[in-house]
């Protein structure tokens, strides 16, 4: 049985090596803050006892105010899982720091939510749109986004 | 035993005339109208999976295509000369077995050549 | 490990190559905006056929309906719909249709199965270009004939015939085998009323 | 001296007889050998995404069909259970174990197309393709005399199937049960030790065990390269904890590995059918659920074993009708992060077989 690991744990084992980074945590998930989400996501990959080898999915969801961005983590030894998950603000241009330098999986989902939600992820090596054309106007899985059709 | 040049003449005209009427078909049925000719530019240029080729497929192949096809070509004019000698084995008798062996031996010892010299392989 | 940037590495330039794209696409989808009108208006015309040319009608069109071959144009799920009809139990070589060909230069009819996105449109008009004639259509599928389920969508053509003229539609999401069969003997019989006077040919 | 050589690149496009749908693989080759490729996505891309967000969870359940088409039960299922998840809809007994049946019997649909398509690619120009598509119509009879449909089923529903099952499907269900393992003993008997299957896919487009799990593959792709992970086992949803069954995981991660390993999954799935029918209890198969339902606000992750790999759906809500994000984990998606790596340095005609074993379906790549 996957045991998902709650976030509050997870919280508290990270704060002292990470202080400051941990947004809020809850009994489902982990908020950390976009600018550490690498240095958490490689600790969270290289700890023995945690040892998150597998990266189930990328998510991307509009929320008007911010941009929410779910990382669902599992460690096939282990059979633990645990969501992550990052704030990310600023509708014209956002950013997040991209995770293929841990799990190559991370590649074309995060060219998808590039390509429909708009998130760049800097140092990810091919970010370009992977669905639609180049010169589409506008990323479709916003909320504001008019039907171009 | 002039009848037998007769029939191969024949033989000629029958061959002819089937490939002059295969290569004219095409174009007589277009004169006729019965087929369709709508040639545009999209329609001639070169299909590849619907997309547009990119760049040119001119290029520089590796030597190894090259070779095979020159290594079929001797053996392919070999056999070529084995087949009227098959069909009169008997008549030509001892004196023309020998005549195919020396002509085989001397390609065989070509091939033997290519094949020590690792021409072969796949690389 | 280090990830090197994938973007230097072929000896063409991706993103040159994608924007030339991308601007084929939007040329495309600006001008599909109407459907092109069904190839049927000849239909209607009543040619007055003297003996001769109804006998050499009547061989054209029989030796042209009963060997369609189609152009694999296999998107989506009518794929595999078709796919079932040309297999062993819903038999199409009974039609003739034995061979799918991969190619269009030797194919006749495209029966186009699946979903049409904007970025498959120019392809698909292209295929179709590249077919040679005479040829024809069979828009398979809701999504076929106006974009079925997927219509409101961003990428999505409602429609094949707003990128290719179509001359037969068959419904259904997918539509079953016999209703594809009933398609192309509708199309069989709209093969046989050809003529050679015709202007279109 | 080496002579220089020039490459020159193809498009293995989206038209293409062997790529299974519309990809397409921008290649660049030097004569014969595959030097670098390029996937391009999206000759697919139907927004289903977008337009979720704007119907409400039952209308989805259709466009979870076509996500792939091969084996829609399943994405039947993964939606369904998601759903059931977020907002805590029970399931009868007898709705499990039906689900559980159709389940296999898809997977064994799925592997057929799947090896079929394999073999075509490998040259043996559909034979094998017809003779799978033999048992395939026999498994799509089945689907047809419960749902009424051929291909995208669109039969279950939250807290249950939309219909119970009818009488003479036990029936035909315990003959095709019974004849199964002897078609598929058939496949292996003319397949498994066939000199030219070996010779194309023995060490052919190694996925070595770090590289399958860097690149999150999952289903027959992973277990192929030795992982022994199948959702079924690790995370038992459903009743597939009251079966026994094995996990089928191959050695090296070529080719032919891909290819025994869903023949194996194969004869699972008809064992665990068999397990099936004799507990199926009786009872009802639908509990209530209102039309216009509205979970609870909150968001859910739920993944099954798709024949494919994990399938999941992340589903958030806002308490209202239409779910407020509706995304789907595409196993075929990750499973294709690798094929660059597994293609370079083969021959073009290898390309084409490592993009066969991997067995993708654009409806759910491109979503």
């Amino acid at each position: 049985m996957t045991v998902a690991l709650s976030g509050k744990e997870i919280a508290a084992k990270l704060q002292q090596r990470f202080p400051g980074s941990i947004v809020e945590s809850s009994e489902s998930n982990l908020v950390v803050k976009g600018e550490s989400l690498l240095d958490i996501a490689s600790f969270l990959k290289t700890s023995p006892d945690l040892d998150f080898d597998y990266l189930t999915a990328i998510t991307a969801v509009d929320y008007y105010a911010y941009f929410e961005v779910v990382y669902q983590l599992t460690s096939i030894k282990h059979n633990h899982s645990l969501v992550v998950k990052t704030h990310c603000y600023g509708r014209d241009n956002p950013a997040l720091p991209s995770v293929v330098s841990l799990w190559r999986g991370a590649d074309f989902q995060e060219r998808e939510i590039y390509d429909l939600m708009g998130i760049r992820f800097d140092g990810h090596p091919n970010m370009k749109r992977i669905f639609l054309w180049e010169g589409f106007k506008g990323y479709p899985l916003r909320k504001d986004f008019s039907n171009g059709n | 035993m002039l009848a037998d040049y007769g029939l191969i003449a024949l033989f000629l005209l029958v061959a002819f005339f089937f490939a002059i009427t295969t290569l004219l078909l095409p174009t007589t049925l277009r004169f006729l109208r019965i087929v369709p000719k709508k040639p545009n530019p999209v329609k001639t240029s070169t299909y590849e999976c619907g997309m547009q080729t990119i760049g040119k497929a001119w290029v520089q192949f590796n030597f190894r295509y090259y070779f095979y096809a020159l290594l079929f070509v001797i053996l392919d004019v070999l056999v070529v000369f084995l087949y009227p000698w098959a069909v009169e084995l008997r008549q030509l008798g001892i004196f023309g077995f020998i005549g195919v062996v020396v002509l085989i031996l001397f390609v065989v010892v070509g091939y033997i050549y290519a094949w020590r010299k690792k021409v072969l392989e796949w690389k | 490990m280090e990830v090197e940037d994938i973007t230097k590495r072929y000896i063409y330039s991706a993103v040159e190559l994608d924007r030339a794209e991308g601007e084929m696409i939007e040329a495309l989808k600006a001008g599909s905006q109407q459907p092109i009108p069904d190839p049927d208006k000849w239909l209607e015309e009543k040619l007055e056929r003297n003996i001769i040319l109804t006998t050499v009608d009547g061989l054209l069109n029989w030796a042209r309906r009963s060997s369609l071959w189609t152009v694999l144009c296999f998107p989506a799920c009518c794929a595999f719909e078709f796919i079932a009809t040309a297999a062993s139990r819903f038999d199409i070589s009974r039609f003739g249709m034995e061979i799918l060909r991969a190619s269009p230069r030797q194919a006749d009819l495209m029966i186009t199965a699946g979903t049409l996105t904007r970025k498959m449109a120019p392809q698909v008009r292209r295929i179709y270009d590249q077919m040679a004639e005479p040829k024809w259509v069979i828009a398979m599928g809701a999504c076929g004939i106006s974009g079925g389920i997927f219509t409101g969508s961003y990428n999505v053509v409602p429609g094949y015939n707003r990128i290719i003229p179509v001359d037969v539609y068959v419904p259904g999401c997918p539509p079953r085998p016999e209703a594809l069969l009933y398609g192309i003997r509708m199309l069989q019989k709209k093969i046989s009323q050809r003529s050679l006077l015709q202007e279109g040919r | 001296m080496a002579i220089k050589t020039e490459p020159f690149v193809i498009n293995i496009g989206p038209q293409h007889p062997s790529t299974h749908g519309v990809f397409r693989m921008r290649t660049t080759l030097d004569g014969e050998v595959v030097v670098d490729m390029e996937p391009v996505f999206g000759y697919l891309h139907r927004g289903v995404e977008k337009l979720a967000e704007g119907r409400s969870y039952k209308q989805n359940i259709p466009l979870s069909d076509r996500l792939d088409y091969i084996s829609s039960m399943t994405n039947n299922q993964a939606y369904v259970m998601a759903v059931e998840k977020l907002a805590e809809i029970p399931v009868p007994e007898r709705a499990e174990y039906i689900r559980v049946i159709m389940a296999e019997l898809q997977r064994i649909a799925n592997h057929l197309i799947a090896v079929g398509a394999f073999l075509n690619d490998c040259g043996a120009f559909m034979t094998p393709f017809l003779y799978m598509f033999r048992e395939r119509e026999k498994i799509i009879d089945l689907f047809d005399m419960v749902c009424g449909q051929r291909l995208l089923y669109n039969y279950m529903r939250f807290g249950g199937v939309s219909q119970d099952i009818p009488e003479e499907f036990l029936p035909a269900l315990k003959t095709l049960v019974n004849s199964m393992p002897g078609f598929i003993d058939e496949y292996d008997q003319l397949l498994a030790q066939n000199e030219i299957l070996l010779a194309r896919s023995k060490g052919v487009g190694i996925l070595s065990k770090e590289l399958a799990i860097n690149i999150s593959a999952s289903g027959p792709v992973l277990r192929a390269s030795g992982v022994k992970r199948d959702i079924r086992k690790v995370d038992p949803y459903s009743v597939y904890d009251r079966f026994e069954f094995d996990i089928p995981t191959g050695t090296v991660g070529d080719a032919y590995d891909r290819y025994w390993v869903r023949i194996q999954e194969m004869r699972q799935s008809v064992r665990i059918i068999k397990q099936a029918m004799k507990q199926l209890p009786s009872g009802e198969v639908l509990t209530e659920v209102p039309l216009r339902l509205r979970p609870p606000v909150g968001e859910v992750y739920g993944h099954i074993e798709a024949p494919k790999g994990e399938l999941g759906f992340y589903l958030v809500s806002d308490n209202s009708a239409n779910p407020y994000r509706w995304h789907v984990r595409a196993p075929s998606l990750f499973n294709l992060t690798a094929l660059r790596d597994m293609v370079i340095g083969w021959k073009l005609a290898d390309a084409i077989i490592i993009f066969g074993s991997i067995d993708i379906t654009m409806g759910e790549v491109d979503r």
